[in-house]
């Protein structure tokens, strides 16, 4: 991580939550096993991945066993590298722009917004208010999109089958929204970088307030068959527990930041777009376990939902594209821009030497980071629980790896 | 055909305890020994049962249930006992176990 | 077909008329299950994989449990049956599963002393066969039939009594049942990791 | 030989207790190919009905609304090339799926279908069945061994460790409802036939006796057997997103789908377990209550009844599939499978009025017979629903927290339960 996002990070950690970064990382987040286990011919070494069915893509575990109890893990990336941020130093901003799509690719909107922030920030303009609102509404509807797919495959992890099929039922109509926008359902390349490229098509407002008020019941379903469900209780309640200072340590944001009870949202922190205009809460949890974790991201559904509403009905007319010139060709600069990602903070660094293609372009994806929590979090449990605290870190492969 | 008597069930019992005798005098391996001991108590119930059978009394019946009962003791300690070892010393082979201590 | 032939058909697939539940066939089921116990508990003494012997075990436990039921004791059968093979030889085989394998297949079967115990079980084999050829006579050839409908029933009074008297065996029982609680118990203390 | 049937369609005991191995190696033939049938329907069953639950259609394209698809599955299946993993150990390899299918079916020998329907009625069938189906946990733990893989081996003796445990539960509520025929008679039984008689005798069903006692003792029995079966919510050792398919990883082809049958197959074996110790058995509702020769056949039609519902949903789906040339295939095989349905309710129909004009007739046996068999059935069926609805809502346990609940939590409910049964049992007489 560069220098600029770790200070960055640094005062801002210190403002809001009050929790001091660390100097060193604490002995006790060293990756080594602690002690040695009390029998080694007993030690079982098993390989979790790449093919397995709840590694959610190609990673991969290595698991130190000691029967069923985790002595320690070690993750294996890199099956899905494809070389986006070298792939970047060979396309102009305007032609990289589709590939920040590929690496989340269930929250490819937000993806795409980091991206034009941070370039837009390069050239020093803005978006127009109109863009800035369309901008919001999509992310928002793709963060929700993000944590419907989160909640079905974390549920089947734990043995739910059921809520994946209801989540993809709702998420499906985002995605509706998300095709007559701009043609794609997933990759959408929604965003350019000046604002948007299309304006919205007409009965845009009325299908999001459609989506509104047919959502809301579907979220309480959800939390229904889950929520109090015993055994959902017993798999979650203390699983994988993260303290909040830990989390500050290993750089983990998003809602595994949150639920451990720290307070860090860069919506609210440092607002981009247009988010100082509307008016949300935070979730927090307390425990910073996997139930924690789903509590969190239940409630930011329900956030997003409010967030969606208020831009939907405050959406002002206007352009949507700023000023940009035809050639992108940034002056000679860094810069570090980051967003609230579904799954955490997701930064653009970029280095311009004032060509039309970055000089470097680094990302710092948020599933990445917070996958280092996995050892911390997983020391001492059982096989299970692995495989809910990998759905409940909610990662995917595609932006660990890039 | 001859009939059936206690006498066959002896016969039978009898090969299976010496199997069993032999087992545990000649076998390396510990799970394997048990199993042996486990072969001669069966040999002995068969025994008891058809004892039983031929007095019409159930006392031998009842002696079968309560070596059942050993037999599940013994199993339990025996490869407690198993486990135990192999956790310090590596082996469940009966020569190689001759130390007192570990 | 007339009724006379019926009934002959009928009587031909029944071998007794008796309403209990007699044994049927009995030497071809005697030899048929006495082979497999043999058979079985040949191969648990020679068979190099832990595994194949308690398989092999496992078929020696089961033909008895049916010589017992030819036996006329069937609640002993069903014991022989829950008892070892669902419990105990799962229990074997947790453990072999347990204690790696892998070496134990490679290793010598037998130890060094193997000739000494073959003479040793010889020498017992020796002792049982003359027994059986000396005391022949002390073996009747009769077979008392045992009410078996009510077999578990009398096999419980004996164990338990009835009405509100101690059976002939309750104290024995209560003991056996002690022993069994002690094993647990140490058992469980060995097999714990630590204390 | 339609004499030779019919004077064995009159007889009043199990073919077993008669002696009459040609009868009994018939009934062995026709539970073998109707619990293999049952299972087929099962998962035709299981696939629609958690479709359902799931907001999806499931199988809809092999025969009419799926039908075939079973059968597709299990051609599949067969016609899979059969892979047996190198360094496994291949002999121990083939048998572990013949020793699980040969426990499960082999416990259908003393589940009564009837107070004649059954193979043989065992005074010790209780036993035999806790034993018998106690080792189809063999089967597991050797087919986990022998694929010489680590999942599989977790798997298999997470399964035998699940298995064993939950069979004491099993095994304590089973005792508790045994304890229960002693009541009247002062002698209890454990034979699965006298088990029904009993509660015929007592006139109530045993999940209603000592309230709410009896119905702990189910519950409790019917968790133990969720467990027992390695179904969801317990179903550790096959988690399919911890241990990839737990101890059948390595099973291809045939020998895989010998372990459905026999898992399927042991799910049906409980059930009729369940159904006979604390449902009644065969016995249709309010036997004593109702007990009018009237009530009699009133309730001797609701077998052909019910298939004349079958065969009318079957109707229904007739015309509501549309009218294209495309569904012509299905349209007609459904209107040839409802038309089958038709005429096995005519046919049970008939039975129904033949058997009501005389008590003693072998059709008025082969009436009862058949209402037995219908009870009985619907009864498990209303099981194997439990077991797909558990399936469909319920997250699943993790180890540890299966051998807590298993240990801490049945254990000693069960074992209160059965001592209160007995000092209830007590005072009562």
């Amino acid at each position: 991580m560069s220098a600029a996002a770790k200070d960055g990070t640094k005062e801002n950690v210190n403002d809001v939550s009050g929790h001091a970064l660390p100097h060193a990382i604490p002995s006790h987040l060293h990756l080594e096993t602690p002690e040695k286990p009390y029998l080694d011919s007993n030690e079982l070494i098993i390989n979790m991945g790449p093919q397995h069915p709840a590694t959610h893509g190609v990673l991969r575990v290595i698991l130190k066993l000691d029967g069923e109890k985790v002595l320690g893990t070690e993750c294996v990336i890199g099956y899905l590298h494809r070389g986006v941020e070298k792939i970047a130093e060979n396309r102009t901003y305007a032609m990289f722009n589709p590939y920040v799509d590929r690496m989340d690719y269930v929250a490819a909107v937000s993806n795409g917004l980091g991206y034009c922030e941070a370039v837009e920030k390069l050239l020093n303009v803005e978006a127009p208010p109109r863009a800035d609102y369309i901008r919001v509404i999509l992310t928002e509807l793709n963060r929700m999109a993000s944590h419907q797919l989160w909640l079905g495959t974390h549920a089947l992890d734990i043995g739910a089958m059921t809520p994946l099929f209801y989540t993809f039922r709702d998420r499906e109509e985002i995605l509706k929204i998300f095709e007559k926008y701009c043609g794609a359902r997933l990759t959408t390349h929604a965003f350019r970088i000046g604002g948007c490229q299309y304006e919205t098509y007409a009965g845009f407002e009325k299908d999001v307030k459609n989506f509104l008020t047919f959502v809301a019941p579907k979220i309480d379903e959800y939390e229904e068959l889950l929520t109090t469900n015993r055994i959902w209780l017993e798999r979650t309640k203390n699983v994988g527990v993260i303290s909040g200072e830990d989390c500050v340590a290993l750089g983990v944001t998003g809602p595994v930041l949150r639920a451990s009870g720290v307070e860090w949202d860069l919506r609210k922190a440092q607002p981009y777009s247009a988010y100082s205009k509307f008016d949300f809460d935070i979730p927090t949890g307390e425990n910073g376990d996997t139930y924690d974790r789903y509590l969190v991201r239940m409630e930011e559904m329900r956030q997003s939902l409010r967030i969606v509403e208020q831009a939907v009905n405050s959406i002002p007319e206007g352009p949507i594209m700023a000023k940009v010139p035809k050639v992108i060709k940034p002056p000679v600069g860094e810069i570090y821009h980051s967003i609230e990602a579904p799954k955490g903070e997701l930064g653009y660094f970029i280095v311009s030497d004032g060509s039309t293609q970055p000089y470097r372009l680094r990302v710092r994806p948020p599933s990445l980071v917070n996958l280092q929590a996995l050892d911390v979090m997983v020391r001492g449990l059982l096989v299970a629980d692995v495989i809910a605290v990998i759905g409940t870190i909610d990662i995917v492969l595609g932006e660990v790896d890039r | 055909m001859v009939p059936i008597t206690t006498f066959h069930y002896l016969v039978v019992a009898a090969a299976l305890f010496v199997l069993g005798v032999i087992g545990v005098l000649t076998r390396r391996n510990v799970v394997i020994m048990l199993m042996s001991i486990e072969l001669i108590l069966n040999a002995v119930n068969l025994n008891l049962v058809a004892f039983s059978r031929m007095w019409g009394r159930l006392e031998g019946q009842v002696f079968a249930i309560f070596i059942v009962v050993d037999a599940a003791a013994e199993a339990a300690v025996g490869l407690g006992i198993l486990i135990a070892f192999f956790r310090n010393k590596e082996t469940i082979n009966v020569d190689e176990i001759d130390l007192l201590k570990w | 077909m007339n009724p006379s032939l019926n009934m002959a058909l009928i009587s031909a697939f029944t071998t007794t008329t008796d309403p209990g539940m007699a044994p049927v066939a009995t030497p071809f089921f005697f030899y048929l299950l006495s082979g497999l116990a043999v058979a079985g508990g040949f191969l648990v003494i020679t068979r190099r994989n832990p595994v194949h012997c308690a398989l092999a075990l496992i078929v020696t436990l089961i033909a008895m449990a049916h010589l017992y039921l030819m036996l006329y004791a069937p609640f002993v059968a069903a014991v022989q049956i829950i008892v070892y093979a669902g419990g105990i030889m799962v229990l074997f085989l947790f453990v072999i599963m347990l204690v790696s394998i892998e070496r134990a297949s490679k290793d010598r079967r037998f130890n060094r002393i193997w000739p000494v115990g073959l003479a040793a079980a010889c020498a017992l084999m020796a002792l049982f066969v003359s027994a059986f050829v000396k005391g022949r006579a002390l073996f009747p050839d009769r077979m008392i039939a045992i009410p078996e409908g009510s077999n578990t029933q009398q096999v419980a009074s004996m164990l338990y009594g009835e009405a509100g008297r101690m059976g002939q065996y309750t104290f024995a029982f209560e003991i056996a049942s002690l022993l069994l609680l002690v094993a647990i118990l140490g058992a469980v203390i060995m097999t714990k990791k630590k204390i | 030989m339609p004499n030779f049937i019919m004077s064995y369609l009159g007889s009043t005991v199990t073919p077993g207790e008669a002696g009459n191995q040609f009868w009994a190696l018939i009934y062995v033939l026709i539970i073998f190919a109707a619990v293999s049938l049952a299972v087929v329907a099962m998962n035709w069953f299981e696939r629609k009905a958690l479709a359902h639950f799931q907001i999806r259609l499931g199988p809809m394209r092999v025969g009419p609304h799926g039908l075939l698809q079973p059968i597709a599955d299990a051609l599949k299946l067969a016609l899979k090339e059969d892979i047996i993993p190198a360094e496994a150990d291949q002999f121990v390899f083939w048998i572990a799926p013949v020793i699980g299918l040969l426990a499960a079916f082999t416990v259908y020998t003393v589940i009564p279908f009837g107070p004649s329907q059954a193979v043989s009625d065992m005074n010790i069938g209780v036993l035999f069945m806790l034993g018998v189906s106690s080792l189809g946990v063999l089967g597991i733990v050797v087919a986990g061994w022998a694929s010489n893989s680590h999942y599989p081996l977790i798997g298999a003796l997470r399964s035998s460790a699940q298995m064993v445990s939950y069979e004491v539960a099993m095994g304590l509520a089973v005792v508790s409802a045994v304890l229960m025929t002693s009541m009247k008679t002062g002698t209890g039984t454990l034979s699965m036939i006298g088990i029904v008689e009993s509660q015929q005798q007592q006139g109530i069903w045993f999940i209603f006796k000592f309230f709410p006692l009896g119905l702990i003792a189910f519950v409790n029995f019917v968790i133990a057997m969720i467990a027992e079966t390695n179904r969801a919510p317990f179903d550790m050792a096959e988690a399919e997103s911890e241990l990839t398919a737990g101890y059948h990883t390595e099973y291809s082809g045939l020998r895989w789908s010998l372990f459905m049958l026999a898992e399927y197959a042991a799910m049906i074996a409980v059930s009729s377990i369940a159904v006979t110790l604390w449902l009644g058995g065969w016995l249709r509702p309010f036997p004593n209550l109702l007990n009018a020769p009237a009530w009699d056949f009133i309730f001797s039609l609701f077998p052909g009844l019910t298939f004349g519902a079958l065969a009318a949903v079957a109707v229904i789906g007739v015309m509501r599939m549309p009218v294209h040339p495309y569904f012509r295939v299905q349209r007609i095989g459904l209107a040839v499978f409802a038309a089958l349905l038709g005429f096995i309710a005519l046919f049970l129909l008939v039975i129904a009025l033949a058997g009501r004009s005389s008590d003693a007739t072998v059709a008025a046996r082969f009436r009862d017979g058949i209402d037995y068999v219908y009870w009985f059935v619907l009864k498990v069926a209303l099981f194997m629903y439990l077991f797909i609805w558990c399936r469909a809502t319920w997250p699943r346990y993790r180890f540890d927290q299966l051998m807590r609940v298993g240990w801490k939590v049945l254990l000693p409910i069960t074992l209160v339960v059965l001592i209160l049964t007995a000092i209830v049992g007590v005072i009562v007489s």
